[in-house]
């Protein structure tokens, strides 16, 4: 399929079919392992043809090397945790910023009424905030899990204190099937708004480190 | 030309060497990227002509279209010809003895007759505002032209969408036209 | 002032002596650009640029990313272009007006009400969002 | 002449370094307020942006593999050229540098060249991420330009000029924010647009690290990032001019007034803008043409009956 061979060491792209009827150029890139709010160690290795996505697959870096047992945290620290990342790729500085602070305080134990203060704060906002509903709603659908908005005010919920049961977590295959033919943009707001984390792949890959 | 002052006179050549330049550049250069911005840049140096002949109007809207539009080109460009950046050796001309036959001859008709014709002189004086005048000119007597323009634009929009789109709203709302909300690849900024 | 020969060679008229303003400002932007790059490089110590790939979040980058894009919008450019020829008209229109008076206005948003109908058309076919 | 420009009221040199220094105060300013709501204000605020703009002229520069180093750098120089000269017809102290029959279009053309500039940003590092950013960019221009046109003729089309310093003097008895308000908030946030900052920041959005941003350092990092400034405090500058009666005002001085209201407009704008997520590109662009466009239409059509009536004259 190369037509050409390399320039300056690195190949060119060639060209695919796509689903508008164009032949262009199907560029292969990755995201991740290191990319801001991204699960890290995730690797998404895509086919771009201009910032649609029209193939995706998704492993773990270095599964088995992990310890497969994560830190205990508390739900509602780990759920802020996740929020934050999420706002961060919705470019919502501000709200990403309290989420943090809010974790922090938590983490800290020494405010921690201020700290639920700003959690609450934050969450409604972000529940609220009919410009994210509009913005990153109506994508990454699944299941009874609901979209990308959905999932995230589930995260909300719990980062404000209520008990809410996590979602069943996801496979990658699935994750591969919700952002192929989405905009860059989208595939990075339904991969955040999912909780990826390797433990499953470790365990299930059965190394077990001390 | 006598009405020009040697600050403008100066500025016309230099700047219409620069454009004529660029627009050399555009055969020269290897990358879609680089064809496309030396167009502009040839543009740009036209609107310069203008604003020395102190058409200011004009100058600035030709700057603000082209700019506009070379940026679209440079889309065009780089999405439907082989290698845009120019990373392999390439050429930009293609059947480049005909071509030159048909510039030169062109070249020649225009230069006879831009130096033939009997050019108006300008009888009235300048206006102070030619921004005000061109308004005038279009909302009066040449309305026809705006009014043609509109229709062909309309067509246009039409037409272009036509040829370019791959899907309509057949494909979108069912063959009926009835399904409540369209059936896209990448949904949009209304819900529905 | 530094400035003063300039004004013996072009004689302060009208707006003439203004271009000479505009150009004297693009003049200092531009000096003041290459002032920059000149500061920067004698103030860094490492000389030599840095050469890396592409950032490509952590994996090295397999391709040159400047292929052909598939721009995804590319329909909504038909009708910006088109749309924008009106523009042309517009910016005379509104000086105008006031001296013109109703007619110009009906022409005006009569013309732009055939637009309209074409956007709604370009819309309707779904050509505003992504392919 | 009854209209005099900076130039001839103050000699050419104080005239044209006033302009530039007035551009890089307002850029400061923009940057400063916005540090000031997205990471909280403290003492620092004013200097870290100068702080951060004397660290990068330290910094290594980096290139990337076979960029195309004369259109990225050409790029980078644009943007805050761009944005400077763009102050150029906007009045400081009741007067611009540069006053023609066509001044509203010359700030729309140096906005209109960003499209160029910014694209060139992000096709120069030959990097997904800058690319992508790019045509973002572009995505955004096909959404906001028309609506930002519109707006800068409704103000125009109220002072029957497009000469700034006639709209300012036009809005002597009644401010045009009054009986334009559309207009004003379509201009300043597609300004916004156009510096792609804040909700419309996607073609340097995190989503795509950083976008046509993500490549550069050094001195062309902080050329964009100053330009990005520069353009949005000229922005607010000319919203100023347009909407908010300029430079009147009881009591103080014209240019004292100029300025308090620039600064409004731009804590305003920053405090509203960082209140909101980024809004991405492939949903803004049907929202620009189905519903900006025709709200500015009607907009204009309103000032235009006005203007009929004899409102403004």
């Amino acid at each position: 399929m190369h037509h050409g061979g390399e320039v300056a060491g690195l190949a060119m792209a060639s060209t695919g079919p796509d689903r508008d009827g164009l032949e262009l150029d199907v560029l292969k890139v990755a995201l991740g392992p290191v990319l801001p709010g991204w699960p890290t160690g995730l690797v998404l290795r895509a086919d771009l043809q201009g910032d649609v996505l029209t193939s995706a697959e998704l492993a773990w870096l270095d599964a088995d090397t992990r310890p497969a047992v994560e830190p205990d945290r508390a739900p509602q620290e780990a759920a802020l945790d996740r929020l934050a990342r999420f706002l961060d790729v919705a470019g919502w500085p501000t709200a990403a910023r309290d989420a943090r602070r809010a974790r922090n305080g938590m983490a800290e134990r020494a405010n921690r009424d201020e700290a639920q203060r700003l959690a609450e704060a934050v969450t409604r906002r972000v529940n609220r905030s009919r410009t994210l509903a509009w913005t990153a709603g109506g994508i990454g659908g699944r299941g009874s899990g609901g979209d990308v908005l959905d999932r995230v005010r589930r995260w909300c919920d719990m980062a404000s204190g209520q008990l809410v049961e996590d979602l069943p977590a996801t496979s990658l295959k699935d994750v591969a099937a919700l952002v192929e033919g989405a905009e860059i943009g989208s595939a990075r707001l339904i991969v955040a708004s999912l909780d990826l984390r390797p433990v499953q792949a470790a365990s299930a890959s059965e190394h077990v480190h001390a | 030309m006598t009405e020009l002052s040697g600050w403008a006179f100066t500025a016309v050549a230099v700047l219409g060497v620069l454009s004529v330049a660029a627009g050399i550049a555009v055969f020269v250069v290897d990358s879609m990227a680089r064809a496309t911005f030396a167009l502009l840049a040839s543009f740009l140096a036209v609107a310069g002509v203008l604003l020395a002949l102190d058409l200011v109007y004009l100058a600035v809207v030709t700057a603000l279209m082209m700019t506009i539009e070379m940026a679209v080109m440079a889309v065009f460009m780089i999405m439907f010809m082989m290698n845009p950046a120019g990373l392999m050796p390439m050429t930009m001309v293609h059947n480049a003895k005909g071509s030159a036959v048909i510039g030169a001859a062109t070249f020649v008709v225009l230069a006879v007759g831009i130096w033939t014709i009997d050019w108006p002189t300008r009888n009235p004086p300048r206006p102070d505002d030619s921004t005000r005048q061109l308004g005038e000119a279009i909302m009066g007597s040449h309305m026809l032209v705006m009014l043609v323009i509109g229709i062909s634009l309309f067509a246009t929009i039409l037409a272009g969408t036509v040829l370019a789109t791959a899907r309509g709203r057949y494909d979108r709302f069912g063959p009926d036209l009835d399904a409540d909300r369209p059936d896209d690849p990448v949904p949009g900024g209304f819900r529905r | 002032m530094p400035f003063a020969a300039q004004s013996l060679l072009f004689p302060s008229e009208g707006e003439e002596s203004d271009m000479v303003a505009l150009l004297s400002m693009a003049a200092l932007i531009v000096a003041g650009i290459v002032g920059l790059y000149a500061l920067s490089a004698a103030l860094r110590t490492a000389r030599e640029p840095a050469v890396v790939l592409p950032y490509e979040s952590g994996l090295l980058p397999q391709q040159h990313a400047v292929s052909r894009y598939h721009a995804r919008w590319y329909a909504v450019t038909v009708l910006f272009l088109a749309f924008d020829m009106e523009m042309i008209f517009m910016y005379p229109w509104a000086v105008v007006v006031a001296d013109m008076g109703a007619t110009a206005v009906v022409e005006m948003f009569g013309f732009l009400a055939v637009l309209l109908v074409g956007v709604t058309y370009v819309w309707r076919e779904g050509a505003l969002r992504w392919t | 002449m009854p209209e005099q420009t900076l130039a001839e009221a103050w000699g050419l040199a104080p005239a044209v370094l006033g302009v530039v220094a007035v551009g890089l105060i307002l850029g400061l300013v923009v940057a400063a307020v916005d540090r000031a709501v997205v990471v909280g204000g403290t003492v620092g605020t004013v200097a870290a942006p100068l702080r951060d703009g004397a660290r990068l002229l330290f910094e290594q520069r980096r290139t990337t593999l076979a960029p195309d180093r004369l259109l990225w750098r050409l790029g980078c120089a644009a943007v805050p050229t761009l944005a400077l000269l763009s102050l150029a017809v906007v009045p400081v102290g009741g007067r611009t540098l540069w006053s023609t029959s066509a001044d509203l279009v010359w700030f729309n053309a140096m906005e209109a060249l960003l499209w160029a500039a910014v694209w060139l940003v992000g096709w120069g590092p030959n990097a997904v991420h800058a690319l992508t950013g790019g045509y973002r960019f572009l995505a955004q221009g096909l959404a906001y330009e028309l609506p930002l046109m519109f707006a800068l003729i409704t103000a125009g089309l109220a002072a029957g000029s497009l000469r700034t310093t006639d709209v300012v003097t036009a809005q002597e008895g009644l401010w045009f924010v009054v009986t334009m308000p559309v207009a004003f908030v379509v201009f300043v946030a597609s300004a916004a647009a156009f510096a792609f900052w804040g909700p419309f920041t996607a073609p340097a959005g995190p989503d795509i690290a950083g976008g046509v941003t993500s490549e550069l350092s050094g001195v062309d990092r902080l050329l964009v990032d100053l330009g990005r400034a520069v353009f949005l405090g000229a922005a607010a500058a000319m919203a100023t001019a347009l909407f908010l009666g300029g430079d009147a005002g009881p009591w103080l001085p014209g240019p004292v007034w100029f300025l308090l209201k620039t600064f409004a407009v731009v804590t305003a704008l920053v405090w509203v803008g960082r209140r909101v997520p980024v809004l991405r590109p492939d949903r803004t662009v049907e929202i620009g043409w189905m519903v900006l466009v025709p709200m500015t239409l009607l907009q204009a059509l309103v000032v235009a009956v006005l203007v009929l009536n004899g409102f403004y004259a």
